[in-house]
């Protein structure tokens, strides 16, 4: 009974939301059970929380590698947490400062890092090895050139219309629109696909890993 | 307090073995080689290196939630794995290596192949 | 030779140094380029004019700091259009970070405007759950925001009185860094409630969003500080985006000019029957 | 430049720094700064969650001022709200996981989340990403356009352009389900798939450097603007 409950429960939660789109009665009990979802991922995301705190507390607590820094990850994760809780999120409180100067800076920062990465890995991953890594190299060059003015700043005015197809702004538009376009359809439907029939399995009971180990 | 961090059906920390860790890496370098992805695939790597330690702790953070959902084996040790940043360049250097074997064997087999059909 | 030998296995070091000198010059000495707009920015900036004045906007700021450099810049831009044509604006969010966002954006805004909270605009704050955030508000804004981000009520709130759920939206802006953002935004909004979705988001992810433009499901996309600057430049508002497009220029030119270099050295070492190590990567780590 | 503000930009300041300072090399800085973060980051959800949802979705609508518990009491009126005891409940069952003898009740909360979201992705997933993509490729590509307004003509570059999309789309789609294939007619088109994928690649990661450039502008201006010309200015340097 310990998994037959939950199973029917996932059952009705779901069917809930698909019926509603043909009875539209139902649609009162519907927008009433979505609410709930909203408090319970709220508490799903306070356990994992409150996993990340319990990791990082086994790895001092174990003197791993590196252990003094979960130190800091602890104490971070509560200053922030304190202050937000007890004094408030709103503009000019400790939070905000503390997400002005610490967060936002931190968060930035290691995204921009990528920035010389992303420059030393084309340096290391474009080489015209063989067909398909020549195709993402010249589209990349291409896609590169076309996004920023420089692109075709050295295009005169009198350039005629019929060698259009020669500069990298009219380039890039046809990549994105047709190759890219046709590209990342195919991984949209694909991944759909398998959104769509592993809901159906686990609606249907097929899929129970979420009810984890008897 | 801290006997409530432990009393828990969650797995304790964990260790990644050598072993564990290379059968990982040949394992995950093998899938992308032979589906032609090493360019992208050293290119995301390389570009993303410095990210690996903040991937880990999101993996941790969702780790309760994830593994709810789908019974991922490899979840934990791959968490682990990301922890240790040298791992992100054990396999660059395994991708490389298998992608130049992997297609100097493919040449050889249509060689055969063009040999056996003349 | 040697230089040949040097440049395929050159030291990332001076790769990153030469990347930082190409974005810090082009700030100190700015050269004033212009940026062309696309066909995708003026769809959305059409949208927004041909609204009637006092049309009910939903901002929705899905992004944090990593991506506020490319997406904070439109949120300005389009803040300020709207305002400007005396639209109203929902703001709402489902990153956390992006409602701490919107909080700074509209203090910039305040400074402009003679705006009163809770008749010309309101935050609503986040809520944690993408798709069925979206699927709620289908239903009912209230009963999904009870309270506003400062803890107000939303009953009381002039604004929310003639917006009851998605169908009192006349255009969705989505802002945003990845899922959720456009993508739920056009799966639920769009597919399901048939709303008007137009998008911002990062670089990273505007190519993934092709596909819905062309079927329409998404109107119009802004793609990354080129997007930005183009929204900047279509409505003539002075913000950091078209500024920071010079900077953007030479660090491109810089690194087509690396991957043309690694080949050509890549080529000359391997005609002479030396694969060399096969790039930087292939050194085993230290 | 108020000093409060001064202060937390030089902390924004050399924050920034301990960050770039991995492009040397790794160190203590950088793992300062990398941890902290994370641990900020989780501290910031938490408190978010608790303002944001917590308080005006669970727990306002049953104790607040005007809760239902309190109406219940005063006026002897159940209320709908009290219903929100129940998504308390669910969401409390998560927390039990931690406890391996009543682990198993966190299946309640875990099995209603996950029952939930699958129906409501089932439907949005085959909707807009599965019937409306392929409704695009058919009908707004034809193979053959013509155009209308000026007496018939026939449109090489939009005919050709929808051809190659619809190939490119298919070929892709083969690539996806037979990647593994290497010879005949499924892996011919598996091959032309993955050219078409990685021209959308080669997109992707021109757009990816362009993100990454863009950031790394943005915390360039933090540094010469905010951070040393700010502070000339509050010194009074400039």
């Amino acid at each position: 009974m310990r998994r037959e409950i939950p199973m029917i429960v996932a059952f009705v939660a779901g069917v809930i939301i698909i019926l509603e789109f043909f009875v539209p009665s139902l649609r009162s009990v519907a927008s009433q059970v979505q609410n709930w979802y909203l408090v319970v991922v709220a508490f799903a995301i306070l356990v994992g929380a409150f996993n990340l705190l319990r990791m990082n507390y086994m790895k001092v607590r174990d003197r791993r590698a590196d252990w003094p820094y979960s130190i800091i990850l602890i104490v971070g994760l509560f200053t922030m947490a304190i202050a937000g809780i007890f004094w408030g999120i709103g503009q000019g409180t400790v939070f905000d400062w503390l997400f002005n100067y610490l967060m936002f800076p931190m968060s930035s920062t290691m995204f921009a890092l990528l920035a010389f990465f992303v420059a030393s890995a084309a340096y290391r991953a474009f080489r015209a090895r063989a067909v398909d890594a020549t195709l993402l190299l010249v589209a990349a060059i291409i896609v590169m050139l076309g996004q920023v003015p420089i692109g075709s700043i050295w295009i005169p005015e009198w350039w005629p219309h019929s060698l259009v197809f020669l500069t990298p702004d009219w380039l890039k538009d046809r990549i994105m629109e047709i190759f890219n376009t046709a590209g990342q359809r195919a991984i949209l439907i694909g991944a759909s696909l398998g959104v769509v029939s592993t809901s159906l399995r686990i609606l249907l009971g097929i899929e129970r890993s979420y009810l984890g180990e008897e | 307090m801290p006997r409530l961090f432990e009393a828990t059906s969650e797995p304790e920390y964990g260790e990644l073995s050598p072993e564990r860790r290379d059968e990982l890496i040949g394992k995950i370098s093998r899938a992308i080689v032979e589906r032609n992805l090493t360019a992208p695939a050293i290119f995301f790597l390389e570009s993303t290196k410095p990210l690996s330690f903040i991937g880990s702790q999101v993996m941790v953070f969702f780790d309760p939630l994830v593994r709810s959902i789908f019974n991922l084996r490899g979840y934990n040790d791959v968490r682990l794995a990301l922890e240790e940043r040298e791992n992100v360049d054990r396999l660059l250097v395994a991708i490389e290596r298998y992608d130049a074997e992997w297609r100097a064997e493919m040449k050889e087999e249509k060689k055969r192949r063009k040999r056996k059909g003349s | 030779m040697k230089f040949v030998r040097w440049l395929a296995d050159i030291d990332r070091r001076i790769i990153f140094l030469v990347i930082a000198v190409s974005v810090v010059v082009p700030l100190l000495v700015p050269l004033g380029m212009r940026v062309k707009v696309t066909s995708q920015t003026k769809i959305v900036y059409e949208e927004v004019e041909k609204l009637p004045a006092g049309s009910n906007v939903l901002v929705a700021f899905d992004y944090d700091p990593a991506a506020a450099p490319e997406v904070h810049p439109m949120a300005l831009a389009f803040l300020h259009h709207c305002f400007a044509k005396k639209h109203k604006v929902i703001i709402m969010a489902l990153w956390p970070q992006g409602a701490q966002l919107a909080v700074s954006a509209m203090g910039e805004m305040m400074q402009e405007f003679d705006l009163e909270y809770g008749r010309d605009y309101v935050n609503l704050g986040y809520k944690p759950g993408g798709d069925i955030v979206i699927k709620s508000l289908g239903a009912s804004f209230p009963k999904v925001f009870p309270r506003d981000m400062a803890g107000a009520s939303t009953a009381d709130l002039p604004i929310m009185a003639e917006v009851r759920n998605l169908k009192d939206i006349d255009l969705i802006m989505a802002l945003s860094a990845g899922d959720p953002g456009i993508p739920a935004w056009v799966r639920v909004a769009n597919a399901l409630y048939q709303r008007r979705v137009a998008g911002g988001c990062t670089a990273v992810s505007a190519p993934q969003f092709f596909p819905y433009l062309q079927t329409g499901q998404l109107i119009g996309l802004l793609g990354g500080l080129k997007g930005a600057a183009e929204y900047e430049t279509v409505t003539a508002y002075a913000g950091k985006a078209s500024s920071r497009m010079d900077a953007q220029s030479i660090a491109h030119v810089v690194i087509i000019l690396f991957i043309l270099f690694a080949n050509i050295s890549y080529f000359i070492l391997r005609k002479q029957g030396d694969e060399g190590s096969g790039g930087p990567t292939a050194r085993p780590p230290a | 430049m108020d000093g409060l503000t001064l202060f937390g930009t030089w902390i924004a300041a050399l924050l920034t720094l301990f960050i770039l300072s991995f492009l040397y090399k790794d160190n203590p800085f950088y793992k300062f700064a990398e941890y902290l973060f994370v641990g900020v980051s989780a501290g910031f959800w938490i408190a978010y969650n608790f303002h944001n949802l917590l308080v005006p979705n669970l727990i306002d609508p049953l104790f607040g001022a005007d809760g239902a518990f309190p109406k219940l009491i005063r006026e002897g009126q159940p209320d709908f709200r009290l219903l929100t005891i129940i998504a308390g409940l669910l969401g409390v069952t998560m927390l039990f996981r931690f406890f391996p003898k009543v682990a198993w009740v966190s299946r309640y909360g875990i099995a209603f989340s996950v029952g939930l979201g699958a129906g409501l992705m089932f439907i949005v997933y085959l909707q807009a990403n599965c019937i409306y993509q392929i409704w695009g490729t058919i009908t707004l590509s034809p193979v053959v356009v013509t155009e209308t307004a000026t007496g018939w003509h026939f449109d090489w570059g939009a005919s050709v352009a929808n051809t190659l999309l619809i190939v490119g789309v298919v070929s892709a789609l083969v690539y996806f389900y037979f990647s593994k294939e290497h010879k005949g007619l499924l892996g011919g088109t598996a091959r032309l798939g993955i050219w078409f994928l990685m021209i959308s690649f080669g997109a992707a990661f021109g757009y990816t450097v362009m993100a990454r450039i863009s950031l790394l502008i943005g915390r360039m201006e933090f540094l010469i603007n905010d951070w040393i010309k700010g502070t000339l200015i509050a010194l009074g340097l400039l």
